[in-house]
């Protein structure tokens, strides 16, 4: 059996699969499909400084191979998460990592420095790439000036492991990864979704309340590929690779293209279960391949 | 919450849009506890435009058998792909997901089980409920022509079955807000599920009765177990889950009558 | 039956429906299916200066609901063009419009030259955005100075309309939208493929020659859809939307957010008679919701 | 070309991955001109995974039944739902598509077809046309295992049979390129279709023997009819489609030889 641990800046997962924020709750959703312990981490619901009720409904259009979702990061804010969840998540058996969103520096910074004192919270991801919230969120992400601006800023207040979460909407994903690279980010991950937007052609309106919002799933996978790959040929920190992961080839792709780590996201409300089955797929590639280490395989294929 | 394989015993078509379908596990295991008004999520995974699962209510529990009962309206790619399915292939659910309509212990009270289309999927499980626990159910079914009406006998063993349609070819004509029943008798509590408006008038209806009423909702889900937070419903208690906290609630408490 | 023509600068198709550039050779691939006198339009294969062979197989990968193409630009050059293929498809009974793209301003203008000259050629489409082409191509579309550089360059020489076609792998395509309006171009197309990329995992090697390749078809549209959106707040241009059109649902959808005519493309590789089924669709739409004209449906969808 | 839906007359499986499909138009028309090469674009939409369609070569045409054969390989999410398609439901194809194999006229040339795995699949109709024509046809047909070889009784219709297994179940042991045949007998053309490094041996061999040989090939396509230059092959004259100028190509343009 090949070794399945990853390195994430100060912190080693168990495996490299993970799950992706927003799309699995605070883990506790899935006790019942998922022994937590057989996953490398779980990152959960984007979490702010005061709570947020997220956009009206509807929040959700399915798309080809894929769905938008316009949640709006509505989650009960970090003193909430600090006294009410996480004293019953931090005993989960793997890395409960908390999605720092926020829509000004100072909200992220306040936000990561709560979670600093948690003893059982290794790492952060920082969300620089919401796109369904007005006020911020992605627009962090998409200028290298202002990713890394939070990232600086977060970064005085989060010693532990910060892994800086990228947007896809931007035409240089690249040099963004480096400037947040540059700016002490432990890790990267991408990708968040892609901003876009559905129609319902016979009433004439929006299918979403907030017009707009994220894409994901498996529709978006060749160019979150693409985009960890370029960053992979950017940057030397780690790379957590997202993007319409459904199974272990999917997994393993991501991995051959420069990732460390990967996150599963919408899969997960197709198969509820399918986390703990790339894990098994990941081995057994592993084995019958020869490897050693998953970690033998990362960015294999090059330029 | 668990992810199983069925088998489909039975697939009838009980009118041109809607299909009775009969499945049971695949490994034959016992059917776990389930409660009127919780729902099952149907993986599709044979219809190329359709990528999530489908909600589908648990319109019927055959413990004898070991049956679970969906019934299936074709409005989609989703419902159409479903309703495709024959007897012996497999279909993937996640359940039992969802509360359920109040079941109240051993009181005698009137129940009025109100359904229009295909909304009345869950009533039939829960007048069966209500009915063993001796409660006295009365259904009043909705729809546009008698053919829309489903399941009549089934209802019929567990409680009264009173009806309208638009054409009138079935029960009183018009719809079921307008029934006669509504001057004649007095209820304890008031079930709905059915189109929103539907469900509207009838909880103004409950309330201008000051009888409390229940209504099962059919947001939008991506996940149907609480972890995307996409099917919310405004409440009195902020958003909410239907898929979780729901799709059951209160009338009371939805802003639906402000 | 309601009016159907729709203006594109001087232009006037006789129904929004035309098809989109590289899927749909120069109309003669597509004789046996279609009736091109039932089209708006037809947008030949992107021509350059020179011939060109295009690259290596494999070209192809599919995706879900889509696909990666690497043809990059393979074309017997303008004179070929213009001495061969032109006396043909000239007397096609729609207008047929070539798709001039390059790597150099020079080569780009002397090919729009070249075309400029021809009777029965109403308009250009600039192909500022194929991300197939390592010397250039994308790189003009993804940068506001480079976009406007190339389209004032063509305007110089080029007097019809000219329809100027975007790259989404972009941060803000509403600005190069108004940057290439802001040149004189008569139109907008967009979106171009995005950049994407394929791996087989058993392999460990990438699917495409070329590692990268252009990403079209459904997966894609729910990102066109909102990008067409934006641009059409941004310019007083018509916009022409391309993006996993398969259906006229899709099609009025592309119009509510603001195009004036869209091109099929991709998916006429599945249904080659997809096009004249969305003109019939169009058709049967307006009539059946009581509009007049298919322009009273532009940009219906309000922000 | 045409697209049609068809409609499947029978469906048999031929050994654990293949499958013979019979099709007929659905609206009863007779079957237009076809050649021995050319194929078929499959529509594949009960398939998540497929989006595209599948080229399938024309295995046979029989006039009398007006009847269009397929013979599938399942390799992955495509061929499989082609083959799950049951007697009685339609199948969109786009057809014929490519050129065809050389049918020279009417001299006595004697044809070696050599055909591996499922690339055997167009050489039942190139064989029938060959014969037809009055040629004299020899087959040569490899596969792993006796099973492997596949429609043996409708070759021996149409010329003599020989084999080769890699189990030595059938015909003699190991490859197509190795049997004695190619010691004995002399050819005046070869055909041959199955994977590429099998074809490129034929191919070597017959260019040593300075027979001309043709070879069909099975590159990735899109659309299958020209429209998106994704099949291209490199030949002496340049990137063709393999498609349009294909699927059947004189081995001598191809740069496998170089
Ligand atoms: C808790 C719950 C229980 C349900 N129980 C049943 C049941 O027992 N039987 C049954 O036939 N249906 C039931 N539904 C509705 C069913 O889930 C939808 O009809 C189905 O998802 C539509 O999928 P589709 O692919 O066929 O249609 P789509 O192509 O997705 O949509 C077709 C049309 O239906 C609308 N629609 C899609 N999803 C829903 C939805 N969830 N609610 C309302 N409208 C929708 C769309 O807006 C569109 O207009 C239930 C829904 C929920 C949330
Ligand atoms: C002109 C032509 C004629 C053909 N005739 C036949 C036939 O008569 N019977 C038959 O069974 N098959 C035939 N094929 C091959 C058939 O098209 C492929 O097997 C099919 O497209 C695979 O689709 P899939 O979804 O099942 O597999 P996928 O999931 O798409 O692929 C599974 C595996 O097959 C490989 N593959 C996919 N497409 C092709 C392809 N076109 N050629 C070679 N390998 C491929 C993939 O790389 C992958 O390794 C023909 C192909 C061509 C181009
Ligand atoms: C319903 C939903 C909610 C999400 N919420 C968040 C969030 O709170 N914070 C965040 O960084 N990303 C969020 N995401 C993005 C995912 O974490 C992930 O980046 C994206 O979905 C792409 O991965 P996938 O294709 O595997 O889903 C959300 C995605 C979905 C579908
Ligand atoms: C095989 C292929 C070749 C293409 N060639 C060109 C081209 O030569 N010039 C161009 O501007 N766009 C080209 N495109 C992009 C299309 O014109 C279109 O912008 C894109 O495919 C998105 O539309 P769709 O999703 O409907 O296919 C090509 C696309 C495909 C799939
Ligand atoms: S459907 Fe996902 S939370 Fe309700
Ligand atoms: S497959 Fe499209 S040109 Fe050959």
């Amino acid at each position: 059996m090949a070794r399945l641990d990853v390195q994430i800046g100060g912190l080693t997962l168990r495996n490299p699969v993970t799950t992706a924020s927003g799309t699995f709750g605070y883990g506790t959703e899935y006790l019942d499909f998922v022994d937590l312990g057989r996953l490398g981490g779980v990152f959960v619901k984007g979490t702010t400084l005061e709570p947020r009720q997220g956009n009206d409904y509807p929040r959700m259009a399915e798309t080809a191979s894929g769905m938008l979702n316009a949640v709006g990061l509505q989650n009960p804010g970090v003193d909430y998460f600090v006294e009410h969840l996480y004293p019953v998540i931090k005993e989960y058996d793997t890395h409960m990592m908390v999605n720092v969103s926020g829509s000004t520096i100072e909200g992220y910074v306040a936000c990561a420095e709560r979670l600093a004192d948690l003893d059982k919270m290794p790492a952060i991801e920082l969300n620089i790439s919401c796109p369904n919230v007005k006020e911020g969120g992605m627009a962090f992400g998409t200028s290298v000036k202002s990713a890394a601006e939070v990232t600086r800023a977060v970064r005085k207040v989060f010693p532990k492991t910060m892994i800086v979460k990228l947007s896809p909407n931007v035409t240089n994903i690249a040099e963004i990864a480096k400037a947040v690279e540059g700016e002490g980010a432990d890790a990267v991950s991408l990708v968040n979704t892609f901003l876009g937007m559905a129609v319902d052609a016979e009433r004439r309106q929006p299918l979403l309340s907030t017009v707009t919002g994220g894409l994901s799933g498996p529709c978006i996978k060749p160019i979150a590929l693409r985009m960890v790959w370029e960053v992979f040929h950017a940057v030397n920190i780690p790379i957590i690779g997202i993007g319409g992961i459904c199974n272990w080839q999917d997994a393993i792709e991501f991995i051959l293209v420069g990732a460390t780590a990967v996150q599963v996201g919408t899969y997960n409300f197709i198969d509820p279960t399918a986390t703990v089955k790339i894990v098994e797929g990941i081995n057994d590639y592993l084995d019958r391949h020869g490897f050693k280490s998953v970690s033998d395989l990362v960015g294999l294929i090059r330029k | 919450m668990q992810v199983t394989d069925f088998i489909i015993r039975s697939n009838e078509a009980l009118n041109d849009r809607n299909r009775l379908i009969k499945v049971t596990p695949a490994d034959h295991r016992h059917l776990p506890p389930m409660q009127p008004g919780q729902f099952v999520q149907v993986l599709v995974d044979r219809s190329p435009g359709t990528f999530l699962r489908r909600p589908i209510s648990i319109n019927f529990v055959d413990r004898e058998k070991n049956e679970l009962w969906l019934l299936v309206q074709e409005v989609g790619d989703g419902t159409r792909e479903i309703c495709s399915r024959q007897p012996g292939e497999v279909v993937n659910l996640i359940y039992p997901l969802g509360n359920s309509f109040t079941l109240p212990e051993g009181k005698s009270d009137h129940f009025l089980l109100v359904g229009g289309g295909v909304g009345t999927a869950p009533l039939l499980f829960l007048g069966k409920e209500l009915h063993a626990r001796g409660f006295q159910v009365d259904f009043l079914l909705g729809g546009r022509s008698a053919t829309d009406i489903l399941q009549r006998a089934d209802f019929e063993q567990y409680g009264t079955l009173y009806c309208t349609t638009e054409d009138g070819s079935l029960g009183e004509k018009g719809f079921v807000i307008h029934h006669s029943l509504w001057q004649e008798k007095r209820y304890d509590f008031i079930y709905t599920c059915g189109s929103r408006p539907m469900m509207v008038a009838v909880a103004r209806l409950a309330r201008e009765r000051g009888v409390p009423c229940e209504a099962s909702l059919e947001n939008l889900m991506a996940c149907g177990f609480g972890a995307c937070l996409c099917c919310v419903e405004k409440t009195t208690r902020g958003n909410l889950n239907t898929c979780t906290e729901g799709p059951v609630f209160n009338t009371d408490m939805l802003s639906w009558l402000d």
